[in-house]
């Protein structure tokens, strides 16, 4: 199988061990990325802030690039691209006076007709089938809590992913693993996004109520299919224990890291060792586990 | 032919601007016309017998009044000519006044228009044919779709008025969800108690056929004259036997096999199940997916106990015909259930508030089950997890109503009420408890509603919050609320131990089905179309068909009394002549030319068109061509424009009566 | 040709088919419609690039096969009216076997040589060479040249006319009609027992051969094949006095595919245009 | 003749609930319009033949105007939207053959709509009074005339 790939700053940044991982994982489950040659940032959370125009043109730049360089389906494996890319095509669809603004800024004709997927509508593609085959680690006694975040779900009448208040595809692909998906309440809640930087607090405060539920719920795990979700939920954890002691660490992984892991991959190459919560207790409880095929 | 033309003055209204005299002198001249003459008001008395005298001197056979607008006078003036023995549809109207007088101020032209517009209905008359009214007889019974309380109160009216009524209902019992309910608003009247007297009227009644467990399969026919096929579904019980003694029902081994429907889930039923004690017919049904002989071939416990030897397990589903002239749909409503994975195009759902996943969010019908002193709990207040008195309860209003972007755009109409009447309910079995109720708006608009509302908040101490619930989460063994409430405009948490959600009415599942079969317009939610939102309520644009209660709209139990009884009224009103006289402005083929290509059947709205086979006296089938049942066209014409060879036009405005009219309207080219 | 026989005779021999409309050569070598009724009448059969008539016109002027089904060899084109008759419940499915013909273009000018500039125009736009629909194929596709759309321009050239300019070409054209009504008799889609012109009560097209009347006639029949028209061109073939007919129908199948995308006769089982409305049907014309 | 001023001949197919009642209105409102149109009276707009079109020209018409319910408001529920659909046809059929299909009017006027009415009679006569006769039928009828001697 052939994807063509947007990987977004995010993955070529802060968030490489998820690049790392799902390239990783796709070589090992035979299939192939195209990355869309000259590819520009999608706007993020901060175009559509600025400029309506070009929060749709940058993604639309990319959309053009991928149609031009042959491809189908791109892969977007960051929620906030997929978010975007998927915006951007619905604009240009349903609003002639954006797409023709657009057509002239970039100088070039838009034509729709490429399939935007993110993370987990990638690995339904390849097949839940051949993940479960392909699993090597006993993941029966991880409990895990997948979580979705906002971008990925809504809003629900463009993207048309999911059910946005209680999404389930994600745990599909769990299961897949062998793990056991815990059904918790806070899939769904925000977890303060871009505050990150400016109100922390707000973040730490959010992200603690879903990390609390979470291990409320037993999950030894916490997936995730954002970079920024990440972010806030691994980097932000140790602060949240100091402020609120009392608290146990739990590990957050990328929903290609714990496909990884089941596959039996080097948990270096698949950049476990880059998180600030520490992965190698959960590695060595599964490796326990190990089975030889 | 022998016309006669009489032109009105109206007084001054006409001939102030047109001049009378020279119009009637002019149309003298018209070929045909062999008596002209104008008068100061033709449709005085002494006006209508000016008329009437002329057609007996001169003979006349067709008459063009030229006064006001047809809408106004037209039925007088071809009355006044049917008393003087001509047809009334050889009488045609010339709109002198509000398409002429009134809207011109020069006399030469107004008059001169006056004359053309006489004389194209001078022309057009000539091609009129006599035609009869269409005398169709009428079945004088009626048939009743559902029996809840609407339906009830429809069939005992007719009934009491002397005609009989055949009431069908879906479920093993009548009562509908007015059964369900506990007490009900504004009176605080426990609902079985009013309720269950006219059930057992109904059954009791000489002039109504109840068929129970049973569904409208087809409808044939027209106003007065329907022809419906119901499917009577297999009860495995001989309805004609059953005394109702319930020995079945206790003896059944399979108890807890089934979650009762009539319970809304919260508690379970054996295979065979009377669906509530004061069922009517009271009659059990074996419910064949459950039951252990149907499954395995062995028990048969219930035909080894039953004195009467009622139990028939190869019992089949019937089909019975009834010939009724009057329908009344009454099919009602059921609860938006979000539990369920929520169809895409219309809804998409509320998970957030966790329906179906958490035990202790129920929706409205459920409380009413917990609060009813026949429901699972015996009327205690309970909670469904763990049976516990719940000692903060939240209620959350507009579920699925009045939210365009999640469920329906419409308002639910009864929600305000019954979650008024729910908190206060709580509140009396409850007296340390807290109720809170998030809402968008009170509508309470009814006699005693708004009253009622008070009461739960200033006497019951219900607390009002004004705003919409974000999520629902489970925390060490509480529903935490999560809202807003926008008159403070702060957020609110509230850790509850129950949650009841309004969830919106909606058209029952199998609505559009029913809609189809019936040839009645229905939304796009699939509630029944009323033929006209003000002045006809609760007629449907099929006649004879009426509607009743909450399968038109949301509608709280007096509404849909009134209704049903307005229905009522209507199908007697049908029923007070034996036969149904209607304008014979009707379409005809011309089976010598039609083509059988049966566009006519594709643009008739009414269904009016069906095939007709021509056959040789051999009985082979020749062709086949359109036939317009007289019942049903509505005298529209579309297929008289829509056939390309004109093999099918509407009397009163054939082709060459317009033709005439066409021809003749301007003297020269 | 072979094949074409092949199935032919093996229908009558197992007595599926009554009759079976198909091509055959006169003694002159013209190709031209021909009726069997028996296995040996089959040997006549042609295929070529003179096979222009579309003979589903005789679906319904034919009387009924007293037995067994009406077999008809059809090209791709034709085939759209026979799906046609379907839809308008001239004919049933079931009635009829068609043997589909692999088509490689027909001509214009019946007498004269085939050839590129000699092929008909609405073999330009052809979609169904291999017809879409049958019950038999026979042929092969070969690779055909595309004749030259002549119409195009004539139709921009309308276009851009003033209306008294383009009433004016129509006048020219109309006032050579002389009534013989071969336009409606070729045409499969004119079935109707009793055409429009032939009703004298009231006579809405006059029918004799006066300008006015042949304005009105040649109006309605357009009209009256609005929507339904496939565009075999036969009637414009058929015409004694070279009227561009066709130009009338591709204007109105021009406003059914850009107001409907709508093609007449591709799907049994599509709702028929005329007969059937979209609420949001175009009305920026209505005040 | 030729000197006289043009005063332009309207026909006017109008459906008997919406349009016809419209015009009612109009006249009970004495709302003042010029003579030039004559209605004719049909059930529905679905009633409306193009042929009763193409023959009102025939005899003279400068313009034609056909009005009815608004959709969904059709007395007969689905008249008008099948008559809609024809009218798209039709018209682009007369522009196609030089019948200028300016001179062919639709509307929606309804049974409160007097005012609108007045409006839409008065534009159609005003704007084919600007256009002037529509001479094509004209012209092709001195063909069959008989002279008369």
């Amino acid at each position: 199988m052939n994807f063509g790939y947007y990987p977004g700053c995010s993955l070529s940044g802060t968030a490489k061990e998820f690049d790392l991982s799902l390239k990783e994982v796709l070589k090992y489950l035979d299939t192939d990325l195209q990355e869309i040659n000259d590819w520009c940032c999608c706007g993020a959370s901060s175009a559509h802030s600025a400029s309506h125009l070009l929060s749709v043109a940058l993604p639309a730049r990319n959309l053009i690039l991928a149609k031009e360089q042959g491809m189908k389906e791109i892969v977007a494996p960051c929620a906030a691209c997929f978010n975007r890319l998927k915006v951007a095509q619905h604009e240009l669809k349903t609003d002639d006076h954006i797409r023709i603004n657009t057509e002239e800024l970039l100088d070039t004709k838009y034509s729709d007709g490429i399939n935007v997927l993110n993370l987990i509508s990638l690995f339904q593609q390849i097949g839940l089938e051949k993940i479960k085959s392909n699993a090597k680690v006993d993941f029966s006694k991880l409990n895990v809590a997948c979580y979705y975040g906002c971008l990925l779900v809504r809003p629900h009448d463009i993207l048309k992913f999911d059910d946005p208040e209680n999404p389930t595809t994600m745990e599909e692909v769990v299961k897949a693993t062998g793990a056991k998906p815990v059904d918790w309440n806070f899939k769904v809640e925000c977890c303060g996004a871009a505050h990150s930087i400016a109100h922390t607090e707000i973040v730490e405060n959010l992200s603690m109520k879903i990390l609390d539920d979470a291990i409320n719920y037993k999950a030894n795990v916490i997936v995730v299919a954002c970079p920024m979700c990440h972010s806030n939920l691994d980097m932000r954890q140790k602060n949240i224990i100091k402020h609120n002691p009392g608290r146990n660490k739990i590990p957050i992984l990328y929903l290609s890291q714990l496909i990884g892991l089941s596959l039996g991959l080097d948990h270096k190459k698949l950049g476990l060792d880059l998180h600030f919560i520490d992965t190698a207790p959960l590695i060595a409880s599964l490796s326990e586990n190990e089975v030889a095929v | 032919m022998r016309i006669g033309v009489f032109i009105c003055h109206c007084g001054e209204n006409i001939g102030r601007t047109v001049d009378c005299p020279s119009v009637a002198s002019a149309c003298a001249n018209f070929s045909g016309v062999v008596h002209a003459e104008d008068y100061k008001y033709m449709c005085s008395d002494p006006g209508q017998n000016l008329i009437k005298q002329a057609i007996k001197e001169k003979n006349l056979d067709a008459v063009v009044v030229g006064s006001c607008s047809p809408h106004m006078h037209e039925k007088t003036f071809r009355k006044a000519c049917s008393d003087a023995g001509i047809n009334p549809f050889l009488v045609e109207m010339a709109n002198l006044r509000e398409h002429c007088s009134w809207i011109h101020d020069d006399v030469p032209s107004a008059t001169r228009k006056a004359i053309d517009l006489v004389r194209m209905l001078v022309e057009k008359v000539k091609f009129n044919e006599p035609l009869i009214p269409i005398r169709v007889p009428v079945t004088k019974r009626a048939l009743v779709i559902g029996g809840g309380i609407s339906g009830i109160q429809a069939s005992l009216d007719i009934a009491n008025a002397g005609y009989e009524v055949v009431l069908v209902e879906k479920e093993p019992s009548i009562g509908g969800h007015m059964s369900q309910l506990s007490e009900t608003f504004p009176t605080l009247d426990c609902s079985q108690c009013i309720l269950t007297p006219r059930m057992v009227e109904v059954y009791q009644h000489p002039r109504i056929k109840l068929v129970s467990y049973s569904e409208v399969e087809n409808v044939e026919g027209f106003i007065g004259n329907f022809s419906v096929t119901i499917r009577k579904k297999a009860r495995s019980v001989k309805d004609e036997l059953c005394t109702g003694c319930g020995l079945c029902v206790q003896k059944c081994p399979i108890k807890k096999v089934a979650l009762s429907d009539f319970d809304e889930g919260l508690a379970t039923r054996p295979a065979m199940y009377v669906p509530f004690p004061q069922a009517v017919p009271n009659i059990p049904v074996i419910d064949r997916s459950v039951c252990t002989y149907f499954k395995t071939g062995k028990c048969q416990l219930c035909k080894k106990v039953c004195g009467r030897e009622a139990i028939d397990f190869e019992q089949q589903d019937q089909l019975i015909k009834e010939d009724v002239g009057a329908i009344i749909v009454a099919t009602g409503y059921k609860l938006y259930t979000i539990d369920k994975k929520p169809d895409e195009s219309m809804i998409k759902g509320y998970g957030e508030y966790g329906y179906g996943k958490f035990k202790d969010v129920v929706d409205g019908l459920q409380f009413e089950r917990i609060a009813s002193a026949s429901g699972p709990t015996s009327g205690e207040m309970l909670r469904p997890s763990d049976k516990t008195t719940p000692k903060k309860i939240v209620f959350i209003q507009c579920v699925g109503s009045r939210d365009e972007s999640k469920g329906f755009s419409y308002c639910s109409k009864i929600c305000c009420m019954y979650t008024a009447k729910h908190a206060m309910l709580y509140k009396h079995k409850v007296h340390d408890g807290e109720a809170y109720v998030f809402y968008m708006d009170i509508r309470a608009g009814g006699k005693n509603y708004d009253e009622f509302v008070r009461r739960a908040i200033e006497e019951d101490g219900v607390k009002y919050i004004r705003g919409r619930v974000s999520k629902i989460y489970e925390e060490n063994g509480k529903l935490i609320v999560k809202g807003e409430d926008t008159l403070a405009g702060v957020r609110v948490e509230i850790d509850a131990d129950m949650v009841v959600l309004a969830t919106a009415m909606i058209a029952q599942n199998d609505s559009v089905k029913l809609a189809q079969t019936l040839s009645v317009s229905y939304d796009k939610y699939g509630f029944f179309n009323e033929s006209h939102p003000k002045l006809k309520p609760v007629e449907t644009s099929t006649g004879g068909i009426f509607l009743a209660g909450a399968c038109n709209a949301p509608r709280d139990i007096p509404d849909s009394v009134s209704m049903a009884s307005a229905a009522a009224a209507k199908a007697l009103v049908l029923f007070g002549s034996d036969v149904l006289e209607r304008e014979p402005v009707v379409a005809k083929v011309n089976e010598a030319t039609c083509a059988g290509c049966f566009y006519c059947q594709k643009v008739c709205a009414y269904n009016a068109i069906e095939q007709k086979e021509i056959k040789d006296r051999q009985g082979n089938v020749i062709k086949v061509v359109a036939y317009v049942n007289s019942g049903l066209c509505q005298g529209c014409g579309t297929c008289n424009a829509t056939c390309p060879s004109k093999s099918v036009e509407l009397l009163g405005f054939k082709d060459d009566q317009i033709y005439a009219q066409i021809n003749s309207f301007a003297e020269v080219f | 040709m072979k094949q074409l026989i092949d199935i032919s005779k093996e229908l009558f021999e197992s007595k599926q088919v009554g009759y079976i409309i198909g091509y055959a050569e006169d003694k002159f070598k013209r190709v031209k419609p021909f009726v069997a009724y028996s296995s040996l009448d089959t040997e006549r059969f042609v295929f070529n690039n003179n096979s222009v008539n579309n003979l589903a016109v005789y679906l319904t002027r034919l009387p009924k096969a007293k037995e067994g089904k009406i077999g008809i060899v059809a090209k791709g084109c034709d085939i759209k009216s026979i799906i046609a008759l379907i839809q308008e419940n001239q004919i049933k499915r079931d009635d009829v076997i068609i043997i589909g013909v692999n088509c490689n273009s027909v001509v214009n000018q019946i007498d004269e040589q085939f050839s590129k500039e000699n092929t008909a125009i609405k073999c330009k736009y052809c979609q169904v060479r291999t017809p879409a629909h049958y019950d038999y194929l026979v042929g092969e596709i070969k690779e055909v040249e595309l004749p030259e759309d002549k119409n195009f321009a004539i139709m921009q050239k309308l276009d851009s006319m003033s209306a008294e300019e383009k009433w004016n070409f129509w006048e020219a054209e109309f006032e050579k009609c002389v009534k013989c009504y071969a336009c409606r008799q070729v045409c499969p889609l004119c079935y109707c027992e009793q055409c429009i012109v032939d009703k004298s009560m009231p006579r809405w097209i006059d029918s004799s051969a006066t300008t006015k009347g042949n304005f009105a006639w040649n109006m309605i029949r357009a009209f009256h094949l609005s929507g339904r028209c496939i565009g075999c061109n036969e009637c414009e073939r058929a015409c004694p006095a070279e009227i561009p007919l066709s130009l009338l129908n591709r204007k109105m199948g021009m406003v059914a595919i850009n107001e409907f995308n709508y093609r007449h006769g591709t799907d049994i089982n599509q709702p028929t245009l005329i007969g059937n409305y979209n609420v949001n049907d175009k009305e920026d014309f209505i005040m | 003749m030729e000197n006289e001023k043009f005063e332009p001949k309207i026909v006017a197919f109008v459906c008997n609930w919406c349009t016809y009642t419209g015009a009612d209105l109009a006249g009970t409102s004495r709302l003042k319009q010029q003579t030039n149109a004559r209605l004719i009276r049909v059930p529905c707009t679905g009633r409306i033949d193009p042929v009763f079109i193409i023959k009102a020209f025939e005899k003279g018409a400068d313009g034609v105007l056909v009005s009815g319910c608004h959709p969904n408001d059709c007395h007969y529920n689905t008249g008008n939207f099948h008559a809609r659909r024809r009218w798209i046809f039709f018209r682009q059929l007369l522009d196609f053959v030089g019948i200028d299909s300016s001179r062919l009017y639709f509307s929606w006027v309804s049974a409160s709509e007097g005012k609108k009415w007045v409006d839409v009679v008065d534009g159609v006569i005003n704007s084919v009074r600007e256009k002037g006769p529509f001479n094509g039928y004209k012209k092709l009828n001195k063909e069959i005339e008989i002279p008369v001697k």
